[in-house]
Order: structure tokens, then sequence, then C-alpha cells
């Protein structure tokens, strides 16, 4: 086997340690490596896509040659893939965004790219490993790199930001190790698979206390409510690429977490009501919030938090549909929201205040990025016939055949609310009046590329979905297909 | 072709008959006027006097195609107001004046008596007099007032009747008595509209003359001015001849045709003679006041008729 | 190629041109887009035919699109006009700026008009709904006043709109498992009162915003009246009838089958609303100062009489519904388009300012005329044909309510005299001034749409049954059979109203009445200025203008005092600062403090603990 | 026959009747005179039976009462005034005031003879003249009319040269549209 999903975690990590090496050859080596590095990992998993798509079995790969559940192992099916892929993709364009994002000296550069490549490794770790721990190991990194990329340009409110990060995240981390703890004194194992063999063993209250801690140290992760306290200042705070990555890559591991946690270890039915319900609240709270910022990031933030409380809901009405509907939703929101992130990158750096106010007036300075904006928000909305309509449509199909009628009608509310803001901010941008005449920071030919691409993923995902539905279906085939999750990594004990 | 030929006559026999008596007509309420006023009054030809004056006049000027068209434009509502109101019934003495008589629609009617009106307030307006647009203004919102008792009356017969047009009516006032007794409150409400109508006081705030300089036809003189009188002549006779046919069957001949338009018509003249002024929001709260509660009336008993 | 899918490609097509083409010559723009609409109306009635019908499957779904009778009246009704419209809006936009912006939004829309005309399942009609509600909310901002606010109001009412329609179809969609139009029609009599009630109100919402009716019509005048008025033309004659499109549907084909149908509840509040609606929306029309707001208002009164037909149901009322909705289209586009002349003409359409054009613009105010009188509904132009029919429908009904309805309809349209007569006055009539003397004509390519639209609706009004048989049709292939004679409009009780004698009769008249006037002592009438007037003999200086203007209705203002109290947008107003400060308090959840949000993952843990049994043992 | 003599007559015949029993009567009521007018309107000596009556606005006036003193200031207002009225037209004096002044003989603003300035059908003597004699005024103009004498606005245009000198004389600041029929 020439590719091996070894090499998602392997490669980005041993390039992370070079970068300071390379440093020493060439300062430009900092910057082209990690895009080579994820070009390849890219590369690597269309490869291993087509393969796991063609031969309708995952590619389960084992560390060390310790088979599960000794070892660690690695699972690359159809679901992960997708997630995988996804997330190499997003990289892909933030490396490209932020090749010469702004000019910045090298030093930073430096710590950026290893920063970035950490946080690859750490995020698409969590959605290959097959070990709770290992997972528990990856998110460690994953929320290390992110703490640092908060406090990038170490002024005060980043450093704020990042230490309230820090703060919810031992939170998370603490929790999630005292469940892991807990588990393994009841089942014996780490390994996920025989941890969902075993589950049914485990007595109810002890059960329900493990999960609850998985719930709320994922949750964390995941956004959910009242645990996202730090999303809004991470990602207000963080360089406009870091706002990207956190919704595409890391906001994603959370969000895969928690799903793997609840789809698969565990068999407990309320928990999907939960999902619901904590998602709906996520969502109502979220989008409310938005609604009312002046910050043109924040707000960003807060939409983020939103549409993640969306997938919560979506994932907790349970079904072939409305699982599709939300892994749907997941790749449509990392790329929308992507597209968002990266062109609002722009017009905050634009309006030194930040606020949305200020941007009166900007599209006729930079009409390519307010274009980008534009579309990003007719897309997120879910308007017709951008990608983010086949998303919404999925999930609300699912919640009418499961008759969850008042949560549609939830759902649809919220999404006025959503139109408000996001198009408040179209019409002050295109129709206000300029008000200061400020040096523009046009966007680098990269950036404008990495926009573009996503502009034209949108608009053509938007008009012809199939090019992503058979991937987003036997993804969430393979998701709810929990007898063979755990068939196929046990297999290998058999062997 | 013969009969196309006896058509055209009786339509022209019609017309004049129409601004015959609505000239006399017109000459009377001078002359009843006066005497409520302990006057003597004009001769009850005056008005054709008035008219002939004003033929004569040699001189006229206008301020644009509207205002040269509207007097035109106003004699076409009447006449074709007129056409549509069948003016005597049967085989009476004078079968000549059983007009053209399409089938006249009442709905249709009540359009059409705006088209004139319409058609004068746009030429009032070319001329640009401000008391003239002011009277405009007052008139129509008047008219917006009156038309709605009146059209719960119609609609109360109509609805009584089951039939819209005005020959259907008479074919039931044949079989049952006059609508007039039939359906008391739709015939209160139309007069009580009626009064409005025919702008004489207290709602002639619209022409007030000495405070609107006799308000919109103030820029009309000479052949305009003459015109607009014929047109209101035979307009005010076709009004007449609409209510006797849809509350007192109509008219066989033409003796009784008079006797019954002159006793309708001296409702809103005697009314007027003796009345001051409303205002014009007083005349429309008037309207949508009693008339219209009895126009509500009538519709109720029209339907549990 | 299928001749349905080529239609929305042509237009999609002359959209992108259209927005290329700025780059190359603006004027292009506008050029590019009127042949690609153009191109897509021949296609349209030429090759399109009731056997055309495609499939595209798209993720799971299918989209299929079809024509029939119905659909291609309204079709019909979109293309014919935005031909005109868009060959107006050439020379109206002409040196604005941005013009591939607006002729790409111009052209998106008319597609998505298009669309939801083929659609004959709802997925593909929502798309098109949406791609319609968010190029239009694009052109409204256009205009830029007041920063979109206008646009917000429009794009939350669409989104409500659009959003209830969402969830009606997936409601039924998972409640007779197909998007069919067709299958909602068939299957609607099954499902259970609740269903029916939940399904039909949803869609009443959807299509009532579009529509303008009363509770959902705050975003329509300023919407109406602040986009660039070439496309208002669209906007208010077109887009609007897309709500009655989809009300149609409804209440014609699906209502019947249901027992909701039946119960007379729905269609009779309905029809109050509409009701409603036009006396609400008639009495603002008529206090406005500004022409393009007057005949905002106008519209939703206009589309308040469409949906009151409707409503009633009963074939003549259908008929009127559907004539009014082909006539008010013609004609409000025209008006839109006169006002949108003298705008760009004059530089304003404030009627306290403006007045005396009809010397300057006679063509324009021929247009102008015809379509007021249309639009009041006096014989003999179209107008009339559907206002008769209307009225008729209502008086004939055998329904006590309806008595009162008509009232109420006619309460409003002879209200409309008045609010017609001050937009004719206040821009056409009345004193000249020196302020205005620069204006001139329009241009050729502006006038020619106005002026044939204007003569269609005197042919119309003529030959009404040139529109009456693709009515029949329509309403035959909805399942409702209608009896048409070419001029003759009757009612069920077997009233007749024959047009070819009352224009006969109109037509003889006029011309004797004018011919008379006009060479009776002809070479002693002239023309004098409107400064000649009766003043008591002061002569008023060039400057003075005595033009009554301001506050033209105010006794009728003073009389319809208490109604005009209660302002819709008042109670919206209340309820959005209500909900801000709702939203205020949720959004201080987020304090920004690093050790609230600590506190709130205790909490939330020490919660879970304590209840999760309760929670997750199910 | 148009120029048919007797046909011309009997034409004239009822022009006149008509003229003369229709007079249509703008009072241009400044002066101290137009008291004098409601008493002739009213039921005492009702001028309603001659078929006079009061017209608000010149166009639809055939005869301008000029009641009483003119001052210089409103003298245009006259002129104005007489000028809109459309032909056939007349003017009546009326009172002293109008032929020679009267009290104000002297008065520095106030004109003295108003034949000078628009042409006068009929002068009504007295200060003031008594209703019956307001009626014999008409009456009289009546009779002019039906002879045909009445032909103040021929005069007014033949000789509208002088007209305007003696105007112009008196109204300084001299702003009017041409008369010019």
């Amino acid at each position: 086997m020439v590719v091996s999903p070894v090499h998602f975690i392997a490669v980005p990590l041993l390039a992370a340690f070079l970068i300071p090496l390379l440093a020493k050859v060439s300062k430009e080596l900092v910057r082209i490596v990690p895009g080579l590095v994820i070009g390849y990992l890219s590369v690597v998993s269309v490869i291993l896509m087509t393969q796991v798509v063609n031969t309708g079995q995952p590619i389960i790969e084992v560390i060390g040659g310790w088979s599960p559940p000794f070892g660690i192992n690695l699972v690359f099916s159809a679901f992960t893939g997708f997630l995988v892929s996804l997330m190499t993709f997003m990289a892909f364009l933030i490396w490209i965004y932020s090749y010469r994002f702004k000019k910045i000296d090298d030093a930073p550069a430096q710590k950026y790219f290893i920063l970035f490549m950490m946080l690859v490794t750490g995020s698409t770790g969590i959605v290959l490993t097959g070990d709770i721990f290992n997972l528990f190991v990856f998110m460690e990194i994953t929320a290390i790199a992110a703490y640092s990329l908060t406090a990038f340009y170490r002024d005060r409110d980043g450093a704020e930001a990042a230490f309230k990060y820090l703060l919810i995240g031992s939170f998370a981390s603490a929790l999630m190790l005292l469940a892991i703890v807990l588990l393994y004194s009841q089942v014996g194992t780490l390994n996920m698979a025989e941890i969902a063999q075993r589950i049914h063993t485990v007595p109810q209250g002890m059960k329900i206390t493990i999960f609850t801690l998985f719930v709320v140290g994922l949750g964390i992760e995941a956004e959910m409510f009242p645990l996202n306290g730090w999303a809004p200042d991470a990602y207000s705070q963080s360089p406009g690429p870091v706002g990207v990555a956190f919704a595409a890559l890391v906001v994603k591991a959370g969000v895969y977490s928690l799903v793997r946690v609840v789809f698969t270890m565990f068999d407990i039915h309320g928990a999907y009501e939960f999902l619901i319900i904590m998602g709906a609240i996520t969502m109502v709270i979220a989008e409310i919030s938005a609604l009312k910022q002046t910050n043109l990031k924040r707000m960003l933030a807060y939409s983020s938090i939103g549409q993640m409380g969306f997938v919560l809901i979506a994932f907790g009405i349970g079904t072939n549909a409305a699982v599709f509907g939300a892994l749907f939703l997941m790749f449509n929101h990392a790329v929308i929201k992507g597209l968002l992130f990266m062109s609002g990158s722009y017009l905050v750096y634009n309006t030194p205040s930040k606020e949305i106010k200020d941007m009166a007036g900007i599209g006729k300075k930079l009409p390519m990025v307010s274009f980008f904006f534009a579309l990003g928000a007719l897309a997120i909305v879910g308007l017709p016939p951008f990608s983010g309509f086949w998303s919404k449509l999925y999930i609300l199909m699912a919640a009418a055949d499961a008759s969850f009628y008042y949560l549609m009608g939830t759902i649809l509310i919220v999404s006025i609310i959503e139109i408000v803001y996001y198009f408040r901010v179209m019409g002050r941008l295109y129709f206000g009046k300029p008000q200061n005449d400020v040096v523009l920071q046009k966007p680098t030919l990269g950036g404008i590329f990495a926009m573009g691409v996503l502009a034209t993923v949108i608009i053509v995902i938007g008009i012809h979905p199939d090019f992503v539905t058979g991937f987003i279906q036997s993804a969430a085939d393979t998701l709810l297909d929990k007898a063979g999750y755990i068939n196929n990594v046990l297999q290998l004990t058999n062997l | 072709m013969d009969e196309f030929w006896m058509k055209i006559i009786g339509f022209v026999a019609t017309v004049l008959l129409a601004f015959v008596v609505g000239a006399v007509y017109g000459g009377l309420v001078r002359k009843i006027i006066a005497r409520t006023q302990n006057r003597i009054g004009p001769p009850w030809y005056q008005n054709f006097i008035d008219i002939l004056k004003l033929y004569s006049k040699s001189s006229a000027i206008n301020h644009g195609f509207m205002q040269h068209i509207a007097p035109a434009m106003a004699i076409t509502a009447s006449v074709t107001v007129l056409m549509f109101v069948p003016v005597l019934t049967g085989d009476g003495w004078f079968p000549w004046f059983e007009n053209l008589n399409f089938k006249g629609d009442l709905i249709f009617l009540v359009y059409m008596m705006v088209f004139g009106s319409l058609g004068m307030a746009l030429g009032i307006g070319q001329t640009g007099n401000p008391n003239a647009a002011i009277g405009v203004s007052r008139g129509l919102s008047m008219m917006v007032g009156y038309e709605i008792p009146f059209v719960m009356a119609l609609v109360a017969l109509m609805v009584q009747t089951e039939t819209t047009s005005i020959t259907g009516l008479m074919e039931y006032q044949d079989q049952h008595g006059w609508l007039m007794f039939s359906s008391p409150f739709a015939f209160i409400a139309a007069v009580m509209a009626m009064l409005g109508m025919f702008h004489y006081g207290p709602f002639d705030v619209a022409f007030a003359p000495s405070e609107l300089a006799s308000g919109p036809p103030s820029e009309f003189g000479g052949k305009y001015l003459a015109l607009m009188m014929t047109s209101g002549s035979i307009f005010a006779f076709a009004k007449l001849v609409l209510f006797v046919d849809i509350f007192m069957n109509g008219a066989s001949n033409l003796i009784i045709l008079v006797i019954k338009t002159l006793v309708l018509y001296m409702i809103p003249v005697l009314y007027g003679a003796v009345s001051p002024r409303y205002r014009t929001e007083q005349a429309i709260r008037y309207f949508w006041g009693w008339p219209t509660f009895f126009g509500a009336l009538a519709i109720i008993f029209a339907i549990y008729y | 190629m299928n001749s349905l899918l080529l239609v929305i490609l042509i237009l999609l097509a002359g959209a992108v041109l259209s927005f290329l083409a700025n780059r190359i010559m603006p004027i292009l723009s506008g050029v590019m887009s009127f042949l690609s609409i153009g191109a897509a109306a021949v296609i349209f009635f030429v090759q399109v035919s009731a056997a055309d019908s495609m499939a595209i499957p798209i993720s799971g779904f299918s989209l299929h699109w079809g024509i029939n009778a119905y659909s291609w009246l309204f079709g019909a009704m979109v293309l014919g006009l935005s031909v005109f419209v868009a060959l107006y809006a050439i020379a109206f936009m002409k040196g604005k700026d941005r013009l591939g912006y607006f002729f790409f939004n111009f052209n998106l829309t008319i597609m998505a008009m298009m669309g939801i005309v083929f659609s004959t399942d709802w997925v593909s009609l929502f798309i098109f709904w949406e791609i319609m509600t968010w190029s239009s909310f694009l052109i409204i901002i256009y205009a830029g006043i007041s920063e979109g606010r206008v646009g917000t109001k429009y794009m939350i009412f669409s989104a409500i709109g659009g959003y209830a329609m969402f969830m009606a179809i997936l409601v039924s969609n998972s409640l007779l498992g197909s998007f069919q139009i067709a299958d909602l029609v068939s299957g609607f009599g099954t499902l259970s009162l609740g269903n029916q009630a939940l399904i039909g109100i949803l869609f009443m919402v959807a299509f009532g915003v579009k529509s303008a009716v009363m509770p959902l019509h705050v975003w329509a005048p300023r919407a109406y009246a602040d986009s660039p008025m070439a496309f208002t033309a669209i906007f208010s004659g077109l887009l609007s009838k897309m709500g009655i499109f989809g009300m149609g549907i409804l209440m014609i084909s699906v209502f019947a089958q249901g027992t909701i149908g039946q119960t007379f509840i729905f269609s009779n509040i309905l029809a109050w609303l509409g009701a409603v609606t036009s006396v609400i929306a008639t009495f603002y029309a008529l206090i406005q100062k500004d022409a393009k707001r007057l005949l905002a208002y106008s519209s939703i009164a206009q589309l308040g009489y469409i949906i009151v037909g409707l409503a009633i149901g009963t074939p003549l009322s259908i008929m009127a519904a559907l004539f009014l909705a082909v006539v008010h289209a013609i004609f409000k586009g025209t008006l839109f388009m006169v006002v949108g002349a003298v705008e760009r003409q004059a530089g304003t359409t404030n009627m306290e300012e403006l007045g005396a054009l009809i010397r300057k613009m006679p063509w324009t105010f021929m247009a102008a005329l015809f379509s007021i009188i249309a639009l009041a509904g006096v014989p003999p132009l179209g107008g009339f044909v559907g206002k008769w029919m209307l009225y008729e429908s209502l008086i004939t009904s055998g329904f006590g309510a309806n008595y009162f309805l008509v009232i109420m309809v006619f309460l409003s349209s002879t209200a409309a005299f008045l609010y017609s007569y001050r937009f004719l006055f206040g821009l056409f009539l009345g004193q000249e001034e020196p302020e205005f003397d620069h204006v001139k004509e329009a241009p050729a390519i502006m006038v020619v749409p106005m002026v044939v639209l204007a003569l269609l609706l005197l042919v119309i009004g003529a030959f009404p049954g040139l529109l009456f048989e693709p009515i029949a049709n329509a309403m035959a292939y909805m399942g409702v059979d209608v009896n048409w004679n070419m001029t003759v409009l009757s009612n069920v009780w077997g009233d007749e109203v024959h047009m070819e004698p009352l224009w006969t009769s109109i037509l003889v008249m006029f011309v004797i009445g004018a011919t008379f006037l006009t060479f009776k002592t002809r070479r002693n009438t002239r023309y004098v200025t409107t400064k000649d007037i009766h003043t008591s003999g002061e002569i008023p200086e060039a400057h003075e203008n005595m033009t009554f203007s301001v506050n033209f209705y105010q006794p009728f203002e003073r009389a319809i005092e208490p109604v005009m109290k209660r302002k819709m947008d008042t109670y919206y107003n209340r309820i959005g600062e209500g909900l801000e400060s709702l939203f205020g308090f949720a959004r201080k959840i987020y304090t920004g403090n690093g050790q609230t949000y600590a506190i709130y993952v205790i909490i939330f843990l020490s919660i879970l603990i304590l209840i999760g049994e309760t929670i997750f043992n199910k | 026959m148009p120029n048919d003599k007797n046909s011309q007559k009997i034409v004239d015949m009822i022009t006149g009747f008509a003229r003369s029993n229709s007079l249509f009567m703008l009072a241009y009521g400044t002066g101290c005179g137009d008291i004098e007018i409601p008493p002739a309107m009213t039921s005492r000596y009702d001028w309603e039976r001659f078929g006079y009556r009061k017209m608000a606005t010149p166009r639809q006036a055939d005869v301008l009462l000029i009641s009483g003193y003119l001052a210089t200031k409103t003298l245009k207002r006259v002129i104005r005034s007489y000028e809109q009225m459309q032909e056939p037209k007349y003017v009546i004096g009326f009172g002293s005031c109008t032929i020679n002044g009267g009290m104000y003989w002297d008065s520095y603003n106030t004109i003295n003879m108003l034949d000078h300035y628009i042409p006068v059908d009929v002068y009504i003597n007295g200060c003031m003249p008594r209703p019956e004699a307001v009626m014999s005024g008409l009456f009289e103009l009546q009779e002019m009319i039906k002879r045909g004498d009445a032909n103040g606005a021929q005069k007014y245009r033949e000789n509208l040269e002088w007209y305007r000198a003696n105007q112009k004389k008196i109204i300084k600041n001299w702003k009017m549209p041409d008369y010019n029929w």
C-alpha cells in the first residue's frame, strides 16, 4: 500500500517539527512546505476515498503492529474519510489564503505554520483514530494549537480570548479524561469499537454518568450551548485564516467526536432527543446573539455556533436522511463559513473598528471580496440555488418525515433571524455611503484564488449537488452502520 | 335597416326628451327654491335661455386638450347612462321613447355615472384653477360618501330580486309590486344617498358658490359650460328615471313618468332649499352614518326576504 | 432541446451576458437583457405547448417542469409584460451606474418567475421562488435608500413567506410522499383536518406575503416605491402575481378537494382580509404625496380585489380574479413606467411639486390616462370588465357575508377614484411651473411600450373575450368550467353587459361631443396658459404657483381619521422592539467573562448529572 | 343662407333675446355700492325673475358690475377681470363714483371716469342708487342688448391703444397679458 491513513498524522507532524529547521535553509520554504504537505494529504485523501467508495470497505490501519483492541488503529471509512477529505481540502485552501495573508515577517509565519500543521494533525487525527484515548490526545494537540493561534497577534484581546479558550478547554480535557478513565474501568478497553460492543454491560447509572462527562467535554469543542462561551472571542480575535480553520477543522472534529460517542460508542436513546433540544437551544441563542452583534467577526462566530446547533439537531433526529443532511450541512458550513471568514477578514482589515456600520460602501472599493461575502451570505442562509439550500432541504425533510413540526418551525424562524443579520450587512456593504478613506488592503492573489474556489464550489454544488451527495450518502450509511464499524475494526483481531 | 333607423330616431328622441325634461326640472328647481325664499324666481324656461345664451357666446378659451374634451366626456357619460336606463316601458303613448335600452346593469350604471365626473375632473384639473381643484377634491370625496349607501341599496335590491339588470328589477316589480314598499330600507338608503348625488344643499360644498367661485366649472365658459349644463340636465333626468325604474317600476307613459320623477326630485330639492351647507367631512360622516345603517339593514332584510 | 429549458436558459444566459456586457458598454447591458427576454418570449409564444414537460433529476429529487393552461396564462403575462418593460428599461436605466448588476438581477427575476410558472413540483417551485426573492431583494437595495432598511423588511417578510412555503412543502411531502403539485391536489382530501389547516395556512402565508395581503403587506409600499421604476413595473405587475399564481392553485384546485374548502371559513377569512387590505391600502394611497408611494399602495389595494375574487371561489369570481390579475399587470406596469418616465424627465415624483406635464409629455399622459381609467374600473376599458365580474360574482354568490364584502370592495374602488385623480392631477395637470419648463417627452423607446400597453387595455375593454379565452382554458384545466363570450359579460343569474353597444354609444357620443366642441367657433377657441385663470383679477407672477396640491384630500382624511390611526406598521415595530429587548437579554448570556463561561460549564455539568437519569433513560 | 338678411335678423333676435334675458353678472364689489346688490337679489326685488344671476368667475359672466369707486390699485384687477370675460360682455358703472369720481373726485388714489379705462355700457346714477335704480339700469342694458347697441367690447377692441394708454397712466407697474381677441 503506497498511501495509508497514517500519513495524515505523520506527515504534518513531521512537517511541523521540520519547519524550524527548514527556516534555516530558506525563509520561503517555511511557507511552501506546509502547502506541499497539505497538498499531498489532499491527494492521499482523494485516493483513499475513491478506494473506500469503490471497495465499500473501510481502510483500517494499525499503528505499530499492535492489532486492536490493544494497539492504536486508524479507521478511514467513508464517514471519516469524507470528513478528512473535507478538512484537508479546506486546510489546503487556508494555506493558499494565508500564504501571504499579511505582510508579516518570517518568525510569526514560522510559528503560524507550525501551529497550523499541528492543528491539521490534531483534527484529522481526531477523526481518523479508533481509540478513545488517542482521540483525547489528538484533541489536546488541536486545542493547544488552537489556543496559540487564537493569541497569535499577541495583543490584549487575543490573549484574553485565548485564555478563555484555555480555561474552558481545560474543563473539556479534564472531563474527557475523567470519562475515559471511568469508561476504561468499566469496560477495560480504549478501543472505540470494543467499547461499543461492551457498553451494554456497563450499569445504567455509570453509563449515563460517563456519557454526561463525554457530552459536556466534547460539547465544549462542538460549541454546544452553554459551553460555547469561548467561541465568539476565539473566532473574532484570531487571525482570519484561523477563523476558517476553527470553523472547518476544529469544530468539525469536535462535532465528529460527539457524534462518534453518541452514535457508535453508547446506546443511549435519550441522547438523540437531548441533541435535538441542545442543538435547538444553541441555535436559537446563537442566532439571536448574532443578530445583536455589531462586530462582523463576532457575528460570523455566533452564526457559526448557530450552524453547529443546526448540525446537532440534524444528528439528533438520527434518521439516515437526517444524518445525511447533517453531514451535508457540515460540508456546506465548512465551505461557506470558510468563504465568509476569508472575505470577512478582508472586510475587517479595511475597517479598523471591525464594526459593521463602518463597512458601509466598501462593496465599491473591494468588489471581489464583497461579492464573495454576499455569495456566502446568500448561501449560508440556505437560499437556492446555492449549496446551503440542499442541506437545509434534506434536514428539514427528515424533520418533517419524523413529524418534528415545531422543530421545523423553530429552525425556519431562526433562519429568518439569520437572513436579517446577513442581509443587513450585505445592504450596508453595497449601498451604504462610504465613510472614510482608509488605505485598502487588497486581497492577495492566493486569497482571491481560495475564495474563488470556495465560491465555485458553492455555486456548482448548489446547481448540481450530485457531485458530493454520493460520498455523503455513503458516509451517512457508514456512520449509522454501528455493527459494521465494530465488525470491520475487530475483524483485524480475528485475522 | 328600418329598425335601425327607428332606433336612431328613438335614441335622438330620448335624448331630446331627457334634455327638455331635465332643463325644465332645472328651471322648476330654481323656481321652487325662489318660492321657498319668498321670491318669484325665474320662469320655468330660464335654463333654456341660459343654455342658448351660453351657446351663442362668441369666444371661448381653453387651457389645453383635456379641458377641451372634458364636456364631451361628460355628455358621453350622461347619454350613455340614459341609453341604459329604460325611460318608458311597454307600448305607452309614445313608443319611440323606448330608447335603445341595452340591457342596463346596475353595477355598470354606477360605474358609468362616474365616467363623466372623472372626465370633467380631468378637464377641470388642467385649468390649474385652485378653486376648481378644491371643488374636485370635495366632490370626489363626497362621492365616496354617498356611493356607499347607494350601492348598499342596490345590492339589497339585487339580492332580493336575484337579478342585476334594471329590466329584471322591473319585471320583478311587475309581479311583486314596487320595490319601494317591498324593500323599504333600501329605498330610504337610496333616497338619502340621492340627496348627495344631486349636489343640492346641504351637500353642495363641492360647487359652493361664493366660497369656491362656483367650484369645479369656474374656468369653463361659453360652449363648454353650455355643454356641461346640457349634460347635467340629461344626467339629472337619467338618474331620476333610474330611481323611478328601480323603486317605482318605471312608467308606461310620459305623464306618469313626469309625475314620478318630479315627486322623487322634490326630495333633494326641498331638503336642499332649507338646509345650510355641510363641510365635506361632515357630509361623508353623514352618509356613512344613518344611510349606511339603513343600507346594511336593507341587505340583511334582503338576505332573509 | 426542450423549449421550457430553452426559455429558462435563454433568460439565464441573458442575465450573465448583460452582466458581462456592462464591462464593454453600459447600454449593451440593457439591450442584452431585452434581446434575451424577447427571444424567450418568442420561444414561449411560438414553441411552448402543453406537451412540453421535463424532469431534471437532481440529488434524489427530480425537478419537474411542464406547462398547462393555467401556468401558460401566467407565463404569457410574465413574458408579455417583461418584454415591454425590458425595452423601457434600456432607456430608463441609461446613464445609471452598475447596470450590469441591475440587469443581471432583472433577468434573473424574470427567469425565476418563468421557473415558478413552469414548475410542476413544489421543490422546483420553491427553488425558483427563493431565487426570485433574493434577486428582487438585490434590486430593491440597488437604489440604496435608507441603507437597505426597506430591503431588510422585504427580505424578512419574504423569508417568512418563503419558509412557510418550505415547511408546507415538506409537511405535505412527508404526509403524501410526493412533491408533485398534482399529488397535493389529489391527496389533499385524504389528510386530517389539522394537517389540511396547517398546510393551507402555511401556503397562504407564503403566497400572501408576495401578494401583500393585509397583515403581511408592510414591506410592500416602500419596496415598490424605492426600487427603480423599471423594475417596479415588474415587481408590482408580475412578481406580486406569483403570489396570486400560488393562491390560485390552492384556492381553485387544492382546497376544493379538502374538507377545509367546504367549511367556508378559510376562504371567507381570506376574502375579508383581501377586502380590508384593499380598503386600507386605498385610504393610504390617497394620502400619499409621492406618486410612487401612491401607486405602491394602489397595487396592494388591487391585489386585495384579486384575492377576494380567488377566495370566493365561484367560477365568475375566479375568472374576475384572473382577469384582474392580467389587467392589473398591464395597467400597473404601465403606470409605474409612467412614473419612471416622469421621474427621469422631471427629476421628482412628488405630486406636491410637479404639475402640468401634460403638454410636455403628452404621450406619457395618454398612457397614464388609459391606465388610470382601467385602474379605476371605469368603463369601457379593461379594468371595468374585471371589476364588474367581481361584483356580480359576489352578489350572485348567494352567501350573506359576501354582500357586505361587495360593499367593502366597492368602498375601496370608489375611493380609488380619489387617488386615480390625484395621480393624474398631481403629475400632469394643474399649473405650469417654470421650474419644469425644461421637461421634454421621454425618449421614444420609453414611450412606445407605455402607449402600446395602454392601447392594449383599450382592446381588452372592447374584446374582453381575448382574455377570457386563455383564462377559461386555465380554469378548465383547474376543473372549473365557465362560459364566455367575446364581447358579452354575463353572470349566473343571466344578466348581461354587452360591451359592443356600450362601446358604440360611448364612441359615438364622444365623437359627436368632441366634434361639436372643436368645430363650433373653432377660430375663436384658443389656448391660454394655466396662469390665465380666474384669480379675482390678480395677475400671478411667473413663479407663483397656485395649484392646489398639498393635502389634497384633507376633508376625506378627516372623515376616515379613526381608521387611519391604527397602523399595522406600528404593531410590527412594537413586536420588533419587544423582540429586540428580548434578544438583548439573550445576548447577555455571553458576558465575555471567562469565569462566567466556566460557571456555565459547571452548572451545565451538574444539571446533567443530576437529571441525566431522567433525560437519557428512555 | 348665411348672408340672408332676414335669417340673420332672426338669429340676431333669438340671440338678443337669449342674451338679454340671461345676464350672468360678475359683481366687482369693492365699493360701498355693493351693499345695494343683496336687496336687488333677495325677495324684495328678486332680480332672478329676469334671468339675472350672480356668477363668481369672469369666464362665465356676461356683465361686469362695477359697484362704486375704483382705487388705482383695484383698477388693475377690474381691467384684468374684464379682459378675462368672454364676449359678448357688458359693463355697468354703478353709482356716481364711476361717472365722475363722486365724493372722491379729488382723491389722490381714486379714478374719476371709469369710461376712460374700460368701456361702460350703462351707468346707474346715484349715491347710492337704490335697488330700483339698479333694476332700471339692468332693464336699460337688456334693451340695449336687444337693439344691438351694447357693443362696449367691440369699442374696447377697436380703441384698445387709447384705453391702454389711459390705463398705463394710472397703473405704474404695468404687467398684464396681451389682450388679443
